[in-house]
C-alpha cells in the first residue's frame, strides 16, 4: 500500500459557546490514500463541515495533527500556508453563497490563477480559465455572466472549476450536491468522477446523504457528535454495519424500490449538541443496546474486522 | 422561483442596480429635481452678483408681497426672495454632501475595520461609538458647530461628526455579514490575503447599505444643517442661507408669509428629491423589497 | 431580568462619565466664555480675570474636568452664571415640559404612523399604498420648525384658534406636539410598513392562513406582533431624537423646557449649564432607551429568553 | 364504475405567477383525483409547481402576483376557487390542513406552541380557550412532545420538534385531507424516519387522505399508494407505485430513477438527464421536456400529447408511447 496522501490524527476542533465547550471534531483520525475518496458522513451538528474546514486550515484545529503526503502541516502559516493549499482545495456545499455576486464566471475562476500567477499575461488567463469551463462542463457562452444568473448546477461546476485551477491533489467536497436537484446532482457527481479518474484527485467527501456517499466512496466514515464511530469500505459498511448508530442510519434511508421490504430502525430522541459531554459514550442515549461500560467510558475507534473500525463496547 | 436568463456578458450588479432604478419614477423624479437644483445652484453663483443683488439693502422695497419684479416678494431689507433662495441653494448642498462624505469616510473605514478584525480594535472602535451616540445629535451638534466658530465648514463638520457613529455601525454590520458568506472562505481557500479580501471582497459586498445609508443622510443633513442655521449657529448672516432666512422670517410671520414660506419650501424640496433617489437606490439595490 | 437592567444601569456609568468628558472638551473649545458673555461690557479686562482666577476658569483642562466631575459625583453639578442659581434644579425645573412635548410627541406619531403602515403593507401598490408613501416622503422632508411656524401663520395668526407660544393656556400644547410628532410619524410609517411587508411574507403567516384564522386575526395578531420589533426600536430612536430635538421646536414656539434652556446656555457661553444640559439630556434619553430594550422582552419571548440568562 | 365520493378533485388547473422577469407558468393544467384513505405521492424536482399546486388546494397562492387562471378544485363537495371567504376559512384546516416544508419558519416566534396549536381547534370546534388548549396538548403527546413544553415558545424547540408542532396543528381538527409539502427535506434521516413514521399511524388511525410532496422517490415508496410525477407543472405520469416504480413508462421518470444513486445496487456511473429544467417563463408549443429527451423526434416539439390511458390506473403524456414496439430502457435492479 502506497503512503495515504492525507494523515490525521487525534484532530480536535473546540469552540467556545457561551453554554460552554463544543467538542465540533473530538479526537479523530484516519488515512486518506491516493486516488481515493473518503466519504464522511453524519447528521447536521456532527461536525463534519467542520472537520474538512480544520483540515484545509480554515479554521484552527484546537489538537492534534494533520499530514500532507507526509508533511505536518498543523502549523503552517503565513506564505506556506498559502502555497501548502494549491494542493489541497475545497467545493462548498451552498452554490449560492459560495460565489462573489459581484464578480463574473470568468473572474471567479481566473481568481486562483491571478492569486498564485500561474498565467504569463491576460491573454494566457482567459486562455486557462476557458480552459477549466471546458473541464467542468460549462459553455464559453458564460464567461461574463454572473453568478445569480446560473442555475445550482452550473454554479456548483464554476466552484468544481475555481478549486482545479491550482490543479490541486486533493479536494474536500462539503455537501457538493445537496442544494442540487437529483437529475443535476447526477451530473455533477458524474463530474467529479471523472475529474478523479483523469487527474487522480483524492476526496474528502462530506455528505448526509448515504445514497450518495454509497456510489461515490471507497471508504466511508460515520461520524456521530464530532467523533467517528466507524469506518470501513463502503461495501462493507453497507452489507455489514456494526456500530448501532450505523445499522439504524442505513435503516432509515428511503429507498426508491418498492420491490425490497426492510426492517426499520427507528431511533429515540434528537441529536444532541456536544457541548460539554460527559465521559461516556456519546451514542448512549439514543442506543437500543447499553451496556454497564457505555455509561463509564467513551469507546475508542477499533479494527474489529479487516479495514473495519468501530467505536462501541458491544464488540470489544 | 428563479428565471434563468441566458444572456451572454451582462451588466453585473451596478448595471442591474442602474436597470431597476430607472425603472422607478418617484426615483427618476427625484433625480431629474436633484439635477435641476445642482444646475440652478452653479448657476446661480455665477450669475448673481452677490453684492448687488443677494445682499444689498434697499429698505424703500421693503417687505413686498409677489409681483413680476419679485416672484417671490422681498425681504425686511428689500433683497429679492427668489434671488436669495437661488443663491442659497449652494449652501444646502455643500452642507449635506460634504457633511455625509466626511462621516461616511470616516465612519464606514472605522466600521468595516472594526468588523472584518473584530477583537480589540473593534472594542475600541465601537466603545468609542458608543460614547458618542447617546449624546442627542442636534445638541452635539450645536456644541460642535459653536466650538469651531460659525462658518460653514464648522457647520459641515459638527452635521458630518455627529454621524459617524451610524456608519460605523452600518458598515460594521453589514461587513459581519459578508465576513460570514462562503465566498470569503473560498477566498482563503484558494490563498488570498487579508488585504486581498477586503479590498475584492469584503469591501464591493458591504458597500450597498453604507450607499443607501449615504444618500438617505445627505437629506437630514440639509435638515439639520439649516436647523442649525435656523438657531442662528450656522452660516453667519448676510448669507442667504434657507435656514437663516427662515429665522428672519419669524419676526415677519404677520406682515410676510413668503419670508417664511418660500425657503422652507426649497428646503422640502430640495430633502424630497434626495429622500426619493434615497428610496430608489435602496429599493434597487435590495431585492428583499421588492415585489 | 432584573439582573439585566441592573447590568444595563451601571453600564451607563462609564459612558455618562465619557459623554461628559468629550461634552466637556468641546464645550472648551468654543470660544470666549461665561465671564466675557455675562459681564462683557460691566467689568474691566482686570476684575474678569481675577475672577477667572477666583473660579478656576485659568487651570488646565484636566484639573477642571476633574473637579467637576468629583462634584457631580457629590450631586452638585455646579451654578449657572447666567441665572446664578444651581445648574441641575434649572434643568430639573425644565424638564417636565420637555417631557410632556416629547412624549405627546411621539404619541402622536404612533397613532398615525402605525395604522397607516399596516394598510399600506396590507394593501401594497394600491392608490392607499401610494397616497401614503407620499405622505411619508412629504412629512419626512418637511423641516419641522418650517412646519411649526406655517402653523403658527395659520392658526394662531390667521385663524386664532391657538396660542402661537409658552406652555401655559388651552391648546398650547397642540402645535408643538403636532411639529414633533408629525416628522416622526413619517419615518416611522415607513418602518411599519416595511416591517410589515416583511412579517406578511413569512411562511408562519401562511401557517395561521392555513388553520383557518381571520385576514383580520392574521394581521393584528399574527403579523403585527412580530412587526412590533422594529417599530419600537425607530419609536425608541424617535423618542431618543425627540429629546434633544425639541431645541429647535422649543425655539419656534417659546417652549420653556430643556432644549430652550441649553440654547440660552449656549448663547451666554455659561460653560456649566451647557455641559449640565448636555450631560443630563443624554442620561435621560439613555435610561429611556434602556426602557425600550426592556419593552422588546414583552414582545419578544426570544428576547427575553436572552436576558434571562 | 360505481361513483365513489372523492375527498379531491382537482380539473385542469393553471396557476400563473406575474413577476418582473415575464409570467411563470407554474402549473399548467393538471388533474388530480383522490379518495378517503387514499395517498398520492407528487414528485418532481425544484420548480415543477408541486408547492403551488397545494397551495391552490387551500387556495392560498401568494397574492397579488400568484394567479388561478383555470380550473376547479374541489374538496369535499366544495369548490375551494369560488367559496364564500368564511366558507374557505372553514375549509381550512378543518377539510384540507396542511405540514409545510420549513418548520424553522412555520411556526410563530412570538406565540406558545400550546396556543398555536390551540387557535386551529379554537377556530374549527367553537369550544373555550381552556378546552383548546386541553386539545392542544392532547395533540402534543400524539406527536410525541412532553405536554410540559406547551408553554414553549419555538426558539425553545429542536427542529425536529418544531415539526412535530407543525405536524400536530395541521392534524388538531382531523382534517379530511391532508397534505404534506416536503415534511421532512430539512430534517436529518433519523428524525426524518420518526416523522414518517408518525404522520403514518396517524393516517391508519383516522383513515385521512393525503398529498405527499416530495422530490424523495424513496419516501413515496414508503409511504404512498399512488404517484403523480411533475415536470415544469405539468403531471407527465402517473400511476399506483407498481405502475411508476415497476412499469415505467415516461421518459422523465426514467430519467429520475436513473439519476438516483442507489443503496441496494451500487454503480459507478450514474445517468443523469441531461440539459437543465426548462425556463418557467418560456411555456414551448411542444412538450416540455422535449429538451432533455433521448427519445425525443420532430413531433414532440410541435404538439404536447393529452393523456393517455395506459391501464385503468396508469397514465402517461407521451406521445411516442402509442408506437408500436416502443419502450424505455429502465434499468430496474
Amino acid at each position: 500500500m502506497s503512503e495515504p496522501i492525507l494523515q490525521v490524527k487525534k484532530l480536535n476542533k473546540y469552540f467556545k459557546t457561551k453554554r460552554g465547550l463544543l467538542h465540533a471534531v473530538d479526537g479523530v483520525s484516519f488515512d486518506l490514500e491516493f486516488g481515493k475518496t473518503l466519504g464522511v458522513v453524519g447528521e447536521s451538528g456532527c461536525g463534519k463541515s467542520t472537520l474538512g474546514r480544520t483540515i484545509i486550515r480554515l479554521l484552527e484545529p484546537t489538537g492534534g495533527e494533520i499530514y500532507f503526503e507526509g508533511k505536518d502541516i498543523t502549523k503552517l502559516k503565513g506564505k506556506a500556508l498559502i502555497n501548502f493549499r494549491k494542493n489541497i482545495q475545497m467545493v462548498f456545499q451552498d452554490p449560492f453563497s459560495s460565489l462573489d455576486p459581484r464578480m463574473s464566471v470568468g473572474q471567479i475562476i481566473a481568481e486562483p490563477i491571478n492569486l498564485h500567477k500561474l498565467a504569463k499575461d491576460k491573454e494566457d488567463v482567459e486562455r486557462r480559465t476557458l480552459e477549466l469551463m471546458d473541464t467542468v462542463g460549462l459553455a464559453q457562452r458564460w464567461y461574463g455572466s454572473y453568478p445569480h444568473q446560473l442555475d445550482g448546477g452550473r454554479r456548483q461546476r464554476i466552484g468544481i472549476a475555481r478549486a482545479l485551477a491550482l490543479k490541486p491533489k486533493m479536494i474536500i467536497c462539503d455537501e457538493p450536491v445537496s442544494a442540487l436537484d437529483v437529475s443535476i446532482q447526477a451530473q455533477i457527481l458524474n463530474l467529479l468522477k471523472e475529474l478523479q479518474e483523469t487527474r487522480n484527485i483524492s476526496y474528502l467527501f462530506i455528505t448526509h446523504d448515504l445514497s450518495v456517499v454509497y456510489n461515490f466512496s471507497d471508504d466511508i466514515a460515520v461520524m456521530y457528535l464530532g467523533k467517528l464511530v466507524e469506518k470501513a469500505p463502503a461495501e462493507e459498511l453497507f452489507r455489514n454495519p456494526i456500530h448501532p448508530y450505523t445499522k439504524a442510519l442505513l435503516s432509515a434511508i428511503p429507498v426508491p424500490d418498492i420491490n425490497k421490504k426492510r426492517q426499520r430502525i427507528i431511533l429515540e430522541g434528537e441529536v444532541f449538541s456536544p457541548i460539554n459531554l460527559p465521559d461516556e459514550c456519546r451514542f448512549r442515549a439514543r442506543c437500543n443496546l447499553r451496556f454497564d461500560m457505555c455509561a463509564k467510558h467513551e469507546p475508542e475507534l477499533k479494527e474489529v474486522e479487516p479495514n473495519h473500525f468501530v467505536a462501541c463496547w458491544a464488540n470489544n | 422561483m428563479k428565471g434563468l436568463r441566458k444572456e451572454r456578458g451582462s451588466s453585473g450588479f451596478w448595471g442591474e442596480v442602474l436597470k431597476e432604478f430607472k425603472k422607478n419614477k418617484g426615483a427618476v423624479t427625484g433625480f431629474i429635481v436633484f439635477s435641476l437644483i445642482v444646475l440652478v445652484a452653479v448657476l446661480a453663483v455665477f450669475l448673481l452678483d452677490y453684492k448687488t443683488q443677494i445682499t444689498k439693502i434697499n429698505i424703500p422695497e421693503a417687505l413686498q408681497p409677489s409681483s413680476w419684479k419679485h416672484p417671490f416678494g422681498t425681504d425686511q431689507f428689500g433683497r429679492d426672495i427668489l434671488n436669495r433662495i437661488l443663491y442659497g441653494a449652494h449652501y444646502s448642498l455643500l452642507i449635506g454632501l460634504c457633511a455625509v462624505t466626511i462621516s461616511t469616510a470616516i465612519g464606514s473605514m472605522l466600521g468595516i475595520i472594526a468588523g472584518y478584525f473584530g477583537g480589540l480594535v473593534e472594542t475600541i472602535i465601537m466603545r468609542t461609538m458608543d460614547v458618542i451616540s447617546p449624546i442627542p445629535s442636534v445638541l452635539l451638534a450645536i456644541c460642535i458647530a459653536s466650538a469651531f466658530g460659525q462658518s460653514l465648514i464648522s457647520l459641515m463638520l459638527a452635521v458630518g461628526i455627529v454621524t459617524v457613529p451610524a456608519f460605523a455601525r452600518v458598515a460594521r454590520a453589514s461587513v459581519m455579514s459578508v465576513r460570514e458568506e462562503e465566498y470569503i472562505e473560498a477566498a482563503k481557500a484558494i490563498g488570498a490575503s487579508d488585504i486581498n479580501i477586503i479590498v475584492k471582497h469584503v469591501i464591493p459586498n458591504s458597500l450597498p447599505p453604507i450607499l443607501v445609508q449615504a444618500t438617505m443622510r445627505v437629506a437630514s443633513a440639509i435638515i439639520v444643517g439649516s436647523s442649525l442655521s435656523f438657531l442662528g449657529l450656522g452660516v453667519p448672516a448676510p448669507k442667504p442661507e434657507w435656514g437663516g432666512m427662515l429665522a428672519q422670517g419669524r419676526s415677519f410671520l404677520n406682515t410676510s408669509t413668503n419670508m417664511t414660506l418660500y425657503p422652507g419650501l426649497a428646503i422640502m424640496i430640495t430633502v424630497l428629491a434626495i429622500n426619493l433617489i434615497g428610496d430608489g437606490v435602496r429599493d434597487a439595490m435590495d431585492p428583499k423589497l421588492k415585489r | 431580568m432584573y439582573r439585566y437592567i441592573i447590568k444595563r444601569v451601571l453600564l451607563l456609568i462609564p459612558i455618562l462619565i465619557a459623554v461628559s468628558f468629550i461634552v466637556f472638551f468641546i464645550v472648551d473649545l468654543a470660544p470666549g466664555d461665561s465671564i466675557d458673555a455675562v459681564f462683557g461690557n460691566e467689568l474691566s479686562t482686570e476684575d474678569k480675570e481675577t475672577m477667572r482666577e477666583e473660579m478656576g476658569y485659568n487651570d488646565s483642562l484636566l484639573v477642571r474636568y476633574a473637579r467637576y466631575i468629583g462634584n457631580v459625583f457629590k450631586g452638585d453639578m455646579g451654578m449657572s452664571v447666567l441665572f446664578k442659581k444651581p445648574a441641575l434644579e434649572l434643568y430639573l425645573n425644565r424638564v417636565p415640559a420637555t417631557l410632556k412635548l416629547a412624549f405627546w410627541g411621539i404619541f402622536i406619531a404612533l397613532i398615525i404612523a402605525i395604522p397607516l403602515g399596516v394598510i399600506s403593507a396590507i394593501h401594497q401598490n394600491t392608490f392607499i399604498d401610494t397616497l401614503s408613501t407620499i405622505l411619508g416622503l412629504l412629512g419626512m422632508s418637511m423641516p419641522s420648525f418650517w412646519f411649526g411656524l406655517l402653523m403658527i401663520i395659520l392658526f394662531s395668526l390667521k385663524l386664532g384658534w391657538l396660542p402661537s407660544f409658552g406652555n401655559e393656556g388651552r391648546g398650547s400644547i397642540i402645535m408643538p406636539a403636532l411639529t414633533v410628532g408629525v416628522g416622526q410619524a413619517a419615518l416611522l410609517m415607513r418602518t411599519t410598513r416595511s416591517s410589515m411587508l416583511e412579517v406578511i411574507r413569512q411562511d408562519y403567516i401562511r401557517t395561521a392562513r392555513a388553520k383557518g384564522v381571520k385576514e383580520g386575526v392574521v394581521i393584528y395578531k399574527h403579523a403585527l406582533r412580530n412587526a412590533l420589533i422594529p417599530i419600537i426600536t425607530a419609536a425608541g430612536t424617535q423618542l431618543g431624537i425627540a429629546l434633544g430635538g425639541t431645541v429647535v421646536v422649543e425655539s419656534v414656539f417659546a417652549w420653556p423646557g430643556v432644549g430652550k434652556l441649553t440654547i440660552d446656555a449656549f448663547n451666554a457661553r455659561d460653560t456649566t449649564l451647557v455641559v449640565g444640559c448636555l450631560i443630563l439630556t443624554t442620561a435621560l434619553s439613555s435610561v429611556l432607551m434602556m426602557f425600550i430594550d426592556i419593552i422588546y422582552a414583552f414582545v419578544d419571548p426570544r428576547i427575553k429568553a436572552r436576558y434571562s440568562r | 364504475m360505481v361513483k365513489e365520493k372523492l375527498v379531491l378533485e382537482i380539473n385542469d388547473l393553471v396557476v400563473n405567477y406575474e413577476t418582473d422577469n415575464g409570467t411563470v407558468h407554474a402549473v399548467n393544467g393538471i388533474n388530480l383525483k383522490l379518495k378517503q384513505k387514499q395517498s398520492v405521492g407528487i414528485v418532481g424536482e425544484t420548480g415543477a409547481g408541486k408547492t403551488t399546486t397545494a397551495l391552490a388546494i387551500l387556495n392560498l397562492i401568494p397574492q397579488p402576483t400568484g394567479i388561478i387562471k383555470n380550473g376547479t378544485i374541489i374538496v369535499d363537495g366544495k369548490n375551494m376557487l369560488t367559496i364564500s371567504e368564511s366558507d374557505l376559512r372553514m375549509m381550512r384546516g378543518k377539510g384540507v390542513s396542511m405540514i409545510f416544508q420549513d418548520p424553522m419558519t412555520a411556526l410563530n416566534p412570538v406565540f406558545t406552541i400550546g396556543e398555536q396549536i390551540a387557535e386551529s381547534v379554537r377556530i374549527h370546534e367553537g369550544v373555550s380557550n381552556k378546552d383548546a388548549m386541553q386539545r392542544a396538548i392532547e395533540m402534543l403527546e400524539i406527536v410525541g412532545i412532553d405536554k410540559d413544553r406547551a408553554y414553549d415558545y419555538p426558539h425553545q424547540l429542536s427542529g425536529g420538534m418544531k415539526q412535530r408542532v407543525v405536524i400536530a396543528i395541521a392534524l388538531a381538527c382531523q382534517a379530511k385531507l391532508l397534505i404534506a409539502d416536503e415534511p421532512t427535506t430539512a430534517l436529518d434521516v433519523t428524525i426524518q424516519a420518526q416523522v414518517l413514521e408518525l404522520i403514518r399511524s396517524y393516517r391508519e388511525k383516522y383513515d385521512t387522505a393525503m398529498i405527499l410532496i416530495t422530490h424523495d422517490l424513496g419516501i413515496v415508496a414508503e409511504t404512498c399508494d399512488e404517484v403523480a410525477v411533475m415536470y415544469a407543472g405539468v403531471i407527465v405520469e402517473y400511476g399506483t407505485l407498481e405502475d411508476i416504480f415497476n412499469r415505467t413508462k415516461h421518459p422523465y421518470t426514467e430519467g429520475l430513477f436513473n439519476s438516483l444513486p442507489n443503496i441496494i445496487e451500487r454503480r459507478s456511473k450514474l445517468t443523469p438527464i441531461p440539459g437543465m429544467v426548462l425556463d418557467p417563463t418560456i411555456l414551448p408549443d411542444g412538450c416540455v421536456f422535449a429538451d432533455r429527451c433521448s427519445y425525443v423526434i420532430d413531433t414532440c416539439r410541435t404538439t404536447f400529447q393529452k393523456d393517455i390511458a395506459v391501464s385503468d390506473t396508469h397514465i402517461v403524456r407521451c406521445s411516442r408511447y402509442q408506437e408500436p414496439g416502443f419502450n424505455i430502457k429502465r434499468m430496474i435492479a
